[in-house]
């Protein structure tokens, strides 16, 4: 039996995806895994739209082309369905882990399961702002790495506590926390 | 129709489409449009590597309604040293040939190929749009970047000062070389159509505040860029044929009447570091400058 | 200290490297996709990491003169650079090959404009070929790491002291976060001594001078002596990869990657980042039966002609994958090995498939219809042909 | 035989795409606080700013990217800048 | 007025081409030995006999830049340079040919240091054969003056639109005296219309703009049409030619020169300067009854590869002289050809001859030499032999 | 043993072979053997492309009697930056960097990177050797070559102006900067000698008469760069952390006590053509170098 | 297996062979007249003027190339510069 | 039956033997013959050894190697036979024009033919100096175009006049009649 799970994040420029989806990488090889995480850079400034890929395995990744059919795809703004399709591809029975509130509509044909999580509140109550912008990756990792399941909590916390002194990360570890708290599993 | 006076003066065509690739509150799109409106159509406008390099739009739409070429990043004044003999050589000499070049591609790489130029003599106008670092490749330091100035290849601040680009320029004889800041477009309006009734090789160093790059939200671009003039840390000015004039405001803080240095510094995350000791030395160096502006005002007052 | 295993970008992993090689001097000047390589060594200086000076220079031209100074001097230098940096350091690089200057460089390789465009292809990195540079291409950021450092003994070997250059993909892997198992500093201070072993060019006193004028015949036998001396670098090479692979566990004693070659009919060879593709394309057609192997190019000079030859040996196909042009003449990697083959005097059917120029992407998808497309014949094994995204053009 | 294509484009609107998408905040302009003097459409970097018959300036929003200078220099402080996270 | 026959080196007869083709704009840098050249434009023009405006550049690649600049703008544009020189402007030249622009160059081949040397080898041109321009090399100094002619006719042709380079050796062309037919100026106007016709690609009235970004997708597409066009372009060299032909009495159509080659079973292939001595080595081998040619290799890019494998199909054995190496792999010329013939299927035997390396002189003697050589069978197919005056190495 | 004075100030150790390839008379040859002289055995030489590539010897001997390097004709300051950088980090500062570059590598081609080790303030000796023209390649034009001088490339005289090099290089804040002239060894040995004493970036700017670039012949070189310092054409001073000083003969040159332009200029092959109205151009040239200095020595007179 | 070439020298005297015989006219020093200022070998850009124990300059065929500097700049005309071809 | 000369010119650099050689290229090519000119550059300066080369056929020429076998050598400076050997390589028989009044001695084991021309006098007597110093490799050429025999005078005169003016060119003539008169063809 083989693990292999491809997510595809939808974004914009300036919201941290690249370093979010490289320290998800960090903490699922922490626990024996192995990991990519494939920005995707044009000449986009801040606010455009932009993606970022990331691949995990139970054995070495070798190919590094663009996932055109994940299992996972992360929307950081419900407005980038305005702009892009970001569920292009997404696999049958696939998982979309979106921003938004309840009430936000996020329609689809098909039957992907939507995972809505209210990332900018728990950023705002996590005190996780940069310039006042709320971090929504985090949170949306958070509802990530539960419905992966390979990473511990002790874990999550180490690799983030490396990363950023105290204050900062016990924030982020709040956020985490709550966006799991929100994801059902099954 | 009811037109303010500044709108009719900068003109409301624009050469610049909307939708362009620039950040937030970027100075130096502010800049080229207006320079775009000043220069008009019947000019060609080349640019080295840079932040205008992604500016200018990709294949799908270019930003710029006039003909516009991308050059290597050193080779801008030389492309456009052809551009223009190649103009006076089909007798097209009223088309205006404009480079707008980064501080990397002016103080460094470029610097060769515009003393060349310079020296040549070329009709030109060389507009240098300084955001103090090299922006495009994500903030390094440049020979335009302040003493101080933290960029991802100076973290700890940088220790040399700003090559002092306007006497180098200078040095060359040009028939007219000016500063300008985006915070006062009339002024820069003024300069660039000054510069195209003159023949030979003109200069003109502009501030552009990079909100990325220095570390400040995008409503502050202009906000700053005031406050560098205000401070006295960018002084308008213009030199015909060698000759200092200052220009208002600067012309009239001679005497000392300006904000403090950290008003402008401080708001800048790329100077959050900065310690009291360098400060001082900032703020001695400005004083510095000054002192020397009013020296050669004198010495002309004398002739 | 215990080795770690870090999720590090291919440029991260090259930094890493030169912070545990102590590299002495590191002149630099930015460009897209180098720059996080240089910004990641100004950390490690400006925090004290690695005692190291930055020259931070007014272009690529100087950069790579003030290596070829620092150098001569006898300390150990590194730089990095791509696309128009490449390009605009030419006449040093082919400079620092001539004075037979051991310096490492990074060469990410990246798309030549005008227009602009700033992702990957190798045609930038192919300029070097002829230049006496030592070149090796990986295709991941473990092998970016490992070989940057193994490059720093191979160019101070004393039978070769020549310049390496160890190149890469833009964004696919200089940026791409992936685990990279590191060295720790005493295993790799003992793999490569530092400071730097070897006689300086410039020494005061042994008041020599580098570069006079020579007789054309002496000036020959130079250049014979550097053509010998990269070609022989070839043991230097297999030697310290044995060495490295005896610390790391990670052995590249051989100049080539095989996989799965041993009874492949047909064996697709490529390098860089699309080698993990064309891996990958393998396992899939093996699953469905066919005999298909992957040969990945990771010394590209000196080549590796005796490897090409034993693979042409055993199979019976050979398709080329060349992300660079020779314009007017074919894919320039298909070529390589044309040529080698037709010097040994062999000859199989061997196709030249340009794929993923200006940073179109190359997938295993590509690999798999190509291979199809062969089999069936529907290719001409004489005509350089182009695939871009799974489609003829 | 391939007739020769050259790396060259046509100007246009939307090199970027709608560039107000890239927006996080919005300005709203107050047409009652406004005192008609043309600095938002001067300092405005895109621009997104056009100015009415009646020399009102009006905000295009399907190329505004939301910096906020306009709203920074107005000043009768005319501008608002409003969330689009709201 | 008729025409006359004047004693020029290779430089003056560039110079009168450049004089007879109404250039308009001559950017331009000294180096030796390409000085001579522009000294002759630059005295044409302060004389008041040549219309056109020298820019007295700070560098090299500057020169390059003014080149691009004027050729965008539509006048015809020129420039030369050699070793050194051609590396320093070494990102501007691929600049040329991506832009495609029409720009003509002579490049006088000279050694790539350390240590200074300026005698001639190939090692400099080659660093051009991928980048899109149009490579000559010729012979003498008549050749340098009717190509450089062509050049423009070919690099303005509609269908080409690329820059055209002319190559040929240090001193024993560009400095060496020998008679020069010229065309009177009514005919090199009627063969090559001045001013040039083209659409200029910067232009007032249509505002585009050059170099913007692109998709990955279409920049593939932009390297695929330069890449066939510089294929096509053979048809627009061949036409040039034979019109010129038919104007001068001395026809191009072909782009190599063959010299016996018609029943010969070995044929020699070189190119540059020493190809006069092989063709004198072949009438000296057919006094002895050998049956020997000598193909000369005048256009190198587009690669005559229809040219050579006809040769192939006909002969027994080709002898290949490279004056210039790919370090760690092989001659370059040898290399060339070998894939060429690879792509096609054929293989007869085939030596590497690496020969006048850094200004060493190749001469009718050592084409005897490796001759009689390879007939004995001394010599291996496989690998590359260096030869000094006459002795191997 | 007696030795006269000049000779024991110069010091009789040579460091440049004889039998070395300069022309006869070759002003840059005589440059180079009081240079050596003075910066002796613990030294790297650092030459870019020019005469002095031909000077520096064959494989089958080397001119100099130190260690020495060629590099690329733009990379001279480049190359001794990481030459100096290096020995620092090697713990070696006692060796003096020296570049001797000529007047092509310096104004033109290498400007850039002379400008960015300035700004860098690597711990250098730069000496422009100025012979105002390309010689190597057989005298053409350069950034340095004076208004009017024929060269081949200028067959009807330069039509520029001689880049003021040293206000460039003063414009990077360089601690130590000065003229010399072959003519004036020991003016030139005292001047290296204080600029060694120094660290950072130097500079030095020697006049070094061509006999076949400047068409005389070849007795005459120390007596044409003597006249272009008694003429005043050529000043000898130096700039000490930017204050400015006249050395001797040009210190006593304020008050125009000096030999007429054409006593230096007509007695070389290249001035030949030059009409009555140019000389009166060049005449007022010279007049107006001559009180910008005043100006500054004035200036600083009154701090 | 090669060992490595560098293109580096040895410094030495002749590096362009024995520049004497490049002269075509040669500097006579007579000794009589010289006052043993020392210009002479201050000036010669060889170097190819040595002085003796008591101050006196003498010229070194091997390497003069006879360009006369020595001669002209001799303050007390003691130097003489004698055609070769006679 | 076919014509080929090969001569080889020694002499020093600035003596214009380049120019020199160049010029008889043009006369021989007017009088519808081949002729190359191939000038050796090195690192010298004036004065210095240095050589030219010039071959002259009645079909094109092709080659362009050095000439080891000259039939002609021509000597500019008797002072050369101390630094190089002139006559290397000189053919049987060959023939050797040097610039030496009567007593200088010209030793030679072999049987060339040494014709002995004062250029130096002649370039005095015809005012054929520059900078003093005279012009000796014109009437070596004067002497060297009577031996091969070729060109007219008219010819030469013709070349003379067009590359010179008047007056120099009058020098010129002069300086190759005086020499042409004093070699001894048989
Ligand atoms: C030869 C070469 N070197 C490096 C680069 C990479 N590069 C592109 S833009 C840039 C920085 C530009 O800085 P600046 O001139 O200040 O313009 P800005 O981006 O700040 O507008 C660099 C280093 C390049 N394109 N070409
Ligand atoms: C990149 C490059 N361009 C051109 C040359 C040719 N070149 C060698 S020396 C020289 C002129 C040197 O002039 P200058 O610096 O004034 O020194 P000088 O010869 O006068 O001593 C030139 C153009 C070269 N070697 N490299
Ligand atoms: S980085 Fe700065 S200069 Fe560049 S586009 Fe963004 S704001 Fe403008
Ligand atoms: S917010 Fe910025 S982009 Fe939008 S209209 Fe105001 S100034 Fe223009
Ligand atoms: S800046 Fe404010 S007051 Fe001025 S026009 Fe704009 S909205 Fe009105
Ligand atoms: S050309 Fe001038 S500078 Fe060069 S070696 Fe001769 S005299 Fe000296
Ligand atoms: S003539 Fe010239 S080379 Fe000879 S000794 Fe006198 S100064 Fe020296
Ligand atoms: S210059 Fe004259 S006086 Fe002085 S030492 Fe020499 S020979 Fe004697
Ligand atoms: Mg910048
Ligand atoms: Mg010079």
């Amino acid at each position: 039996m083989t693990y292999k799970v491809e997510i595809r994040w939808h974004g914009r420029g300036g919201h941290g995806l690249v370093s979010t989806s490289n320290l998800l990488c960090e903490m699922v090889v922490r626990k024996g895994y192995y990991a990519q995480s494939i920005p995707i850079f044009g000449a986009e400034r801040r606010g455009a739209p932009t993606q970022v890929f990331t691949r995990i395995s139970d054995s070495p990744i070798r190919k590094r082309s663009e996932i055109k059919n994940p299992d996972i795809v992360i929307v950081t703004d419900p407005s980038l369905f305005n702009i892009i399709d970001p569920l292009h591809g997404l696999v049958d029975k696939g998982i979309v882990i979106v921003n938004a509130n309840e009430s936000t509509e996020i329609s689809s044909e098909n039957n992907f399961k939507i995972i809505k999580v209210n990332a900018v509140e728990i950023s705002l109550e996590s005190g996780l702002t940069v310039g006042g912008i709320p971090v929504v990756t985090i949170p949306l990792m958070g509802a990530l790495l539960k419905i992966l399941g390979i990473v511990d909590l002790k874990t999550v916390e180490e690799v983030i506590r490396e990363r950023w002194r105290p204050e900062i990360a016990e924030r982020n570890i709040k956020a985490l926390k709550m966006a799991s708290e929100v994801v059902e599993i099954g | 129709m009811y037109r303010p006076k500044i709108v009719e003066n900068l003109g409301e065509d624009e050469w610049i489409y909307a939708g362009h690739p620039a950040c937030h509150g970027c100075g130096a799109a502010l800049g080229l449009r207006h320079l775009l409106k000043t220069i008009g159509k019947k000019s060609i406008l080349v640019v080295p590597a840079g932040c205008t390099s992604i500016i200018a739009g990709t294949m799908n739409a270019a930003t710029f309604n006039i003909p516009f070429i991308h050059t290597a990043f050193g080779a801008a004044a030389a492309v456009a040293s052809g551009v223009a003999e190649a103009l006076s050589k089909k007798g097209m000499d009223d088309i205006n040939v404009v480079v707008w070049a980064g501080d990397g591609g002016t103080y460094d790489i470029g610097l060769a190929s515009l003393s060349g130029a310079a020296e040549r003599g070329h009709n030109i106008l060389f507009v240098l749009d300084d955001n103090e670092a090299y922006m495009n490749t994500g903030i390094q330091r440049s020979g335009g970047t302040p003493r101080g100035a933290w960029t991802t290849t100076t973290i700890t601040g940088k220790k040399e000062e700003k090559k002092d680009i306007m006497k180098i320029v200078l040095s060359h004889h040009v028939p007219y070389a000016a500063t300008a800041s985006v915070a006062y477009p009339l002024d820069f309006n003024r300069k660039v159509k000054k510069a195209l009734g003159i023949k030979g090789f003109k200069f003109i160093h502009l501030m552009a505040p990079c909100p990325p790059g220095w570390r400040f939200e995008t409503h502050m671009t202009i906000e700053i860029a005031r406050r560098a003039v205000l401070s006295g840390a960018w002084i308008l000015m213009e030199y015909e044929n060698g000759r200092l004039r200052l220009n208002p405001p600067s012309s009239n803080m001679l005497d000392k009447r300006r904000i403090s240095l950290e008003e402008y510094l401080m708001m800048q995350g790329r100077f959050k570091h900065v310690k009291r000791e360098l400060l001082e030395e900032l703020k001695r160096d400005v004083e510095l400058r000054w002192s020397e502006i009013k020296e050669i005002l004198e010495k002309q007052g004398k002739q | 200290m215990s080795r770690t295993k870090l999720v590090l970008t291919g440029n991260y992993a090259s930094a890493y490297a030169v912070l545990h090689s102590k590299v002495e001097i590191v002149p630099a000047y930015p460009i897209t996709p180098q720059t996080t390589i240089v910004e990641k060594i100004d950390e490690f200086i400006e925090t004290g990491m690695l005692d190291a000076t930055m020259v931070r220079v007014e272009s690529e031209h100087s950069a790579m003169a003030v290596a070829i100074g620092a150098s001569a001097v006898g300390v150990r230098t590194y730089t990095a650079t791509s696309s128009h940096g490449l390009l605009y350091m030419y006449e040093n690089l082919w400079w620092a090959a001539n004075a037979r200057l051991p310096i490492v460089a990074t060469f990410v390789t990246r798309t030549l404009g005008p227009p602009w465009n700033i992702w990957s292809d190798h045609q930038d990195f192919m300029t070097l070929r002829d230049s006496g540079w030592i070149l090796f291409m990986v295709k991941d950021a473990q092998e970016a790491y490992d070989l940057t450092i193994q490059a720093f003994k191979i160019a101070e070997n004393p039978d070769v002291r020549l310049p390496v250059g160890i190149a890469y993909d833009a964004f696919v892997i200089s940026h791409t976060a992936e685990p990279v198992e590191l060295l720790t500093q005493e295993e790799a201070d003992k793999f490569l001594p530092s400071p730097r072993a070897i006689q300086p060019l410039l020494d005061v006193d042994k008041p020599y001078s580098i570069g006079n004028l020579p007789r054309a015949d002496y000036h020959y036998i130079l250049r014979k002596n550097l053509w010998e001396n990269i070609l022989d670098a070839k043991k230097a090479i297999r030697e310290v990869g044995r060495e490295y692979g005896e610390l790391s566990g990670r052995d590249y004693s051989s100049l080539v990657e095989e996989y799965k070659c041993e009874d492949a009919d047909t064996v697709f060879i490529s390098m860089g980042a699309m080698a993990g593709e064309g891996m990958d394309a393998v396992d899939k057609l093996r699953d469905k039966g066919y005999k298909v192997g992957h040969l990945t190019i990771r010394t590209y000079r000196p080549f590796p002609d005796h490897e090409i030859k034993t693979i042409a040996e055993n199979a019976k196909r050979l398709i080329v994958f060349s992300r660079a042009l020779s314009n007017g003449k074919g894919g320039i990697l298909y070529d390589d090995i044309a040529s080698t083959l037709y010097r040994e005097g062999q000859r199989i059917e061997t196709y030249d498939i340009i794929a993923g120029l200006a940073g179109t992407e190359v997938s295993e998808e590509d690999f798999m219809k190509i291979y199809y497309d062969t089999r069936s014949g529907k290719l001409d094994t004489g005509k350089s042909i182009f695939i871009r995204r799974g489609e003829y053009v | 035989m391939g007739e020769v294509m050259y790396p060259v484009t046509e100007p246009g609107e939307g090199a970027a795409g709608k560039t107000g998408n890239w927006r996080w905040q919005k300005p709203i302009i107050i047409i009652d606080k406004c005192v008609k003097c043309g600095l938002c459409w001067v300092y405005c970097p895109e621009p997104a700013i056009y100015l009415d018959k009646m020399g009102y300036p009006h905000v295009n929003y399907e190329w505004c990217k939301g910096c906020g200078i306009c709203a920074h220099e107005c000043p009768s402080k005319a501008i608002e800048m409003v969330s689009e996270y709201e």
